[in-house]
């Protein structure tokens, strides 16, 4: 049973892109459904699974590591598969208003919707490292195609520089697999960390490709393409990029630290990506401050969290684990809700600068709902999923006396705060009277459309985890790395 | 003949590099097309002689691909040459096919 | 060394000279036709006596037939390909390639 | 198996001279151009980093690069039809000219 | 001697990876960089693999290159503009980050090559679990039998790439322009040798590929290569629509790959487990067709192509 929900998971969406290719425009729309809606049913079987004996595996074509290629399920890769099947259906029913299944741009859009889901889910559950070059490079074409869909020329730009980045990031990823297989003999991730030794080669292996990773999931000081790229992408494109297609990257970086390099990590260097999670923080929140466009301000918001999963490397252990991965959850729900009602609120008032959406919460009130709501999921207040894991990387730093990782933490939430109020303050604000004169009457809002309420879901699931977030976190104690000090 | 085969594949060897200077220096643009014919015969030959010493049969099927190739490449060469000419009459939508 | 070997050599030898007229003629010859003669007319001929060579050392007929098939594309390529240069170095009233004198970097 | 130093200094220098030209270059043509050498140089040096069984060099990462070399042409002919939609669209060839984005 | 042959190949390597990448014209530029792709299957026959030696060749340097004479040909069409050089002190930051990375890869490649263990663990493994397959080619075994999703995704990324490529196009344009036919009387009679000669090739490298080196990529590239040559002699055309059998071609490799291994699965066997060789010989072809129909395609940059030209 279990292998038929593996295989659904990766070869129901592949098979659907297909079918989206061939059939004419009318049938698109069957094909998409059956593709992405079944993907939360087959994660139901994998979930018990995991729960009952903390890991599943499957060798692919029957044949063992050292030769075939390994799928391996762990309470991790559950996490973040359940996180992208969410994604996939909640922005993918988004995404059927703007491209609906029937029309001419539709059966491209969906075709790469469904290549970009089926890819994910390949590699969150493979456990070779070329296999998981192979799934990086078709989610990168996938996305990247996704981005253009539109054809603005800034998107192109943005595209065209993601697209180098990613291919520069790919081959430093290369060359380290080369040397890993030159030295282990084998390609899967596990079978490899238990053969090599803390010796220069491993580790010259390992830092290159941390650094490809590093380039692919924009972290400080590489993240340049990413505001230009997210900012500019449409509406539910901007939603999966931020919350899903970035964080697989930084997920492979956590299984080369944690499960391949668990027994010779380069303890100098855990601090140095530190430091750098917490330069994204600090920049990201500055930058995302200072922008006048609201999808600009929520991309940077993105470069920011991001740096709060790079905290995990110097407060390894149970707690900033466990708070790492959740936080993952958490953000990856949250920005998605954010990215849709800002694409909303863009649609609706034709711009989305800040200076000219005054008063724009009467007539879009669903959507500043939800971005208020996700607002603050990416915060860190009470109810919601943020805080939780904030709360636990701080319990974390606080057990290690990490001063500065707090100091971080703490700053990050303030300075979240600072560019979060600012839209939502000019979004309520009363807008100008002249505005108000000329349409005689108030601005009416805009009929309750269900693309809002999909949003709205999205940034409760947010609120959500924050609720219950005691499965979660059980699941995820169980399926400690052991790259984790005890 | 172990030693004849590598002396003549090194021999091959120079004469491509010396071939090689005159189409990167080459003034016209004929010379730069050159490359083309100059890898459809003393590659294949040097191809034809490795298959013969390494005795791996399938290098002489990877020759036949490169003369193929040199082929469909000189004439993409011209195609794009003349064809480059065209940015001074419009790009013509169709492509110009003789009526 | 016998007989046949020593053939194939004469024959390998042969060839690298035809190869070795080619290449000379490419850089000696004062314009692009005739490089272009020189180019298509020795180094042929100097692949039809390695392949011969080739195929008296191989001594399978099969294999021979491989390589005379190799050296009759060869020649096809080379007479159609030398044809179009030809054709366009003549009618080509400006020597350059396009994109020569703009130098991008 | 035959003089794997000779192939890997080769590939380290092509790798050297594809990222100086990726970083000095500013027409994107070149620039791609660039990454697919890196692409081989890197091919090579997983093929001879991987080290003869028994005499013939390993079946394995042969196949790897060939896997490889098709991506590589995917995403190089994915890149060069947005560079030509790019260069309709801003008739620009190059990341650098920011001029003409809608900002 | 063989190492004066391979310092020739290597070094030549290099310096045509120079002349490619740094000054002079464009154009010069990807004649170089087909030369290089030609000079790394001729490493790669040296290496001992003629798989990659002809992949490299017919994909590496045929089609790309091909694809970048295009894509130049269009940019110079469009009358796009020819960017600035760069300023000097970026020039000597490139210049020292790139000896930088050549003198770090070198290295790390010498100690690599240096502790060298037995072999790889997998490599021994591919050599005993092979003759099962009842296949002697290990690379095709590999690609096919062992590692099958890698192969599979692979083909995937074709697809995506051609996918994402229309998305890129828009579907206001009905095709990019090409370079005027060359329909010269000689040419036709190259033509009427050569394209059946690529699609006899094609087949033979599939057939072959089993137990000899070739296979499915080799062979669609071959007949990629045979494509690109229909369209530049003026006997293919691109379409401003995908007819339905070119939709199919594009997917089969997916399609088939996919459905012999989950019909394995429904029979109680490990996914993508593949039951024979009449099953190896079926996705390969699969495979094939898919290969070569989305290289052309992506070389037209069309959504189809037609025997007849458009008037």
């Amino acid at each position: 049973m279990i292998a038929e929900a593996l295989a659904g998971l990766v070869f129901l969406p592949l098979l659907a892109a297909c079918a989206v290719a061939v059939v004419p425009k009318r049938a698109v729309g069957v094909f998409v459904w059956s593709g992405l809606l079944p993907l939360p049913a087959l994660l139901l079987p994998l979930t018990e699974a995991v729960w009952r004996e903390g890991l599943v595996r499957l060798a692919v074509a029957g044949f063992a590591s050292p030769l075939g290629i390994e799928w391996r399920v762990d309470a991790l890769a559950l996490v973040v598969l359940w996180l992208n099947a969410l994604i996939a259906v909640f922005v993918g029913l988004y995404a059927a208003r703007d491209y609906p299944p029937g029309s001419a741009r539709g059966g491209r859009f969906w075709a790469l919707w469904l290549l970009l889901t089926s890819a994910m889910n390949a590699l969150l559950l493979s456990a070779d490292l070329f296999n998981l070059f192979v799934t990086l490079e078709l989610v990168t074409l996938a996305a990247i195609g996704l981005l253009v869909i539109d054809g603005k020329p800034a998107a192109l730009r943005a595209a065209m520089r993601y697209l180098l980045l990613a291919l520069l990031g790919s081959l430093f990823y290369l060359l380290g697999v080369a040397l890993i297989y030159g030295q282990a003999g084998t390609l899967d991730l596990y079978q490899a960390g238990e053969r090599l030794g803390p010796g220069l080669l491993p580790v010259t292996a390992l830092v290159l490709m941390t650094m490809g990773l590093l380039v692919k999931s924009a972290i400080f000081p590489l993240h340049g393409w990413l505001p230009a790229a997210h900012g500019n992408a449409p509406g539910p494109v901007s939603a999966v990029l931020s919350a899903m297609v970035v964080k697989v990257s930084v997920y492979l970086i956590w299984r080369l630290w944690l499960w391949l390099a668990a027994d010779w990590q380069p303890a100098w260097a855990l601090p140095l990506l530190g430091l750098l999670g917490a330069g994204a923080i600090l920049y990201g929140s500055v930058l995302a401050f200072l922008q006048v466009r609201l999808k600009m301000m929520v991309a940077y918001s993105t470069v920011a969290q991001l740096g709060y999963l790079m905290l995990l490397f110097p407060l390894l252990g149970p707690l900033g684990y466990s708070a790492a991965s959740y936080h993952l959850l958490s953000h990856g729900l949250a920005k998605a809700a954010m990215f849709l009602a800002v694409s909303n609120i863009l649609a609706v008032m034709g711009t989305d600068r800040l200076d000219r959406l005054a008063g724009a919460d009467r007539r879009l009130p669903l959507d500043t709902l939800t971005l208020a709501l996700a607002g603050v999921s990416i915060l860190g207040l009470p109810p919601s999923g943020g805080f939780v894991s904030k709360w636990l990387m701080l319990q974390a730093a606080w057990a290690i006396d990490g001063w500065l990782w707090l100091a971080v933490i703490l700053a990050g939430g303030l300075l979240a705060a600072a560019y979060l109020f600012r839209p939502l303050a000019v979004l309520c604000a009363r807008p100008a009277t002249a505005q108000a004169a000329d349409d005689g009457s108030p601005p009416s809002a805009t009929g309750l459309h269900w693309s809002g309420v999909v949003a709205l879901l999205l940034a409760l699931g947010a609120l959500a985890a924050g609720l219950a977030p005691a499965p979660v976190l059980a699941l995820l104690e169980r399926g400690l790395p052991p790259g984790i000090l005890p | 003949m172990t030693v004849l085969l590598p002396a003549v594949v090194v021999f091959l060897l120079l004469n491509l590099v010396a071939g090689l200077w005159r189409v990167y220096t080459g003034p016209s643009a004929a010379d730069r097309m050159l490359s083309a014919l100059l890898f459809g015969s003393t590659t294949v030959a040097i191809l034809l002689l490795l298959a013969q010493w390494q005795d791996s049969p399938a290098l002489r099927v990877a020759a036949l691909l490169f003369v193929m190739l040199a082929a469909i490449t000189s004439i993409a060469f011209v195609a794009m040459v003349q064809g480059g000419a065209a940015r001074r009459q419009p790009a013509t939508r169709a492509n110009g096919t003789k009526s | 060394m016998n007989a046949l070997e020593g053939l194939a050599a004469l024959l390998l030898v042969a060839g690298s000279s035809f190869f070795l007229a080619g290449t000379v003629g490419l850089l000696r010859f004062p314009d692009a036709l005739s490089r272009l003669h020189a180019l298509t007319k020795a180094d042929n001929v100097g692949l039809l006596l390695i392949c011969s060579g080739l195929g008296v050392l191989a001594g399978s007929l099969q294999t021979a037939g491989m390589l005379l098939l190799v050296w009759l594309l060869a020649m096809l390529a080379a007479t159609v390909s030398a044809h179009l240069i030809a054709g366009r170095a003549l009618a080509d009233d400006t020597p350059e390639l396009p994109g020569e004198q703009d130098d991008t970097p | 198996m035959s003089h794997a130093e000779v192939w890997v200094i080769a590939a380290a220098a092509v790798f050297g001279i594809g990222l100086y030209s990726l970083l000095i270059a500013s027409h994107l043509l070149r620039q791609l151009i660039a990454i697919k050498v890196m692409g081989s140089a890197i091919f090579l040096v997983l093929v001879v980093a991987a080290g003869p069984i028994d005499g013939a060099l390993d079946g394995l990462p042969k196949a790897l690069v060939l896997t490889g070399i098709v991506i590589a042409i995917s995403a190089i002919a994915f890149a060069l039809a947005l560079l030509v939609r790019l260069a309709e669209v801003t008739g620009s060839t190059s990341l650098e000219d920011e001029a003409d984005d809608d900002r | 001697m063989s190492l004066a042959i391979d310092l020739l190949i290597a070094t030549g390597l290099v310096v045509l990876a120079w002349q490619a990448l740094v000054g002079g014209s464009l154009f010069r530029g990807i004649v170089m960089f087909i030369v290089f792709g030609l000079t790394m299957a001729l490493a790669w026959a040296r290496l001992g693999s003629p798989d990659l030696a002809m992949a490299e060749a017919a994909i590496g340097a045929g089609v790309t290159g091909a694809l970048l004479m295009i894509a130049y040909w269009r940019l110079r069409a469009l009358g796009a503009n020819r960017p600035a050089p760069r300023s000097p002190l970026r020039a000597r930051v490139a210049l020292g980050v790139g000896l930088l990375s050549a003198v770090l890869v070198a290295m790390i490649g010498l100690a690599a090559v240096g502790a060298i263990g037995p072999g790889g663990e997998a490599g021994q493994a591919l050599a005993e679990a092979l003759p099962a397959t009842g296949l002697g080619n290990p690379i095709t075994g590999v690609l096919v039998i062992f590692r099958n999703l890698d192969t599979l995704l692979e083909v995937a990324v074709l697809l995506a790439a051609y996918v994402a490529s229309r998305a890129v196009m828009g579907d206001d344009k009905a095709a990019l322009p090409l370079p005027p036919a060359q329909d010269a009387p000689l040419v036709g009679a190259l033509v009427a040798v050569l394209a059946p000669l690529a699609v006899l090739v094609a087949i033979y490298l599939l057939k072959a590929g089993s137990q000899l080196p070739g296979g499915a990529f080799q062979a669609g590239a071959v007949l990629a290569a045979g494509g690109v040559l229909l369209m530049l002699a003026g006997r293919l055309h691109p379409a401003p629509l995908c007819g339905v059998g070119l939709r199919i071609a594009l997917v089969a490799g997916t399609v088939v790959f996919s459905g012999v291994g989950l019909i394995m699965l429904a029979l109680g066997q490990p996914l993508l487990a593949i039951p024979g060789t009449w099953a190896v010989y079926l996705i390969e072809t699969a495979m094939m067709i898919s290969i070569g129909a989305t290289l052309v395609l992506l070389f037209a940059g069309s959504a189809g192509l037609t025997g007849t030209p458009r008037r």
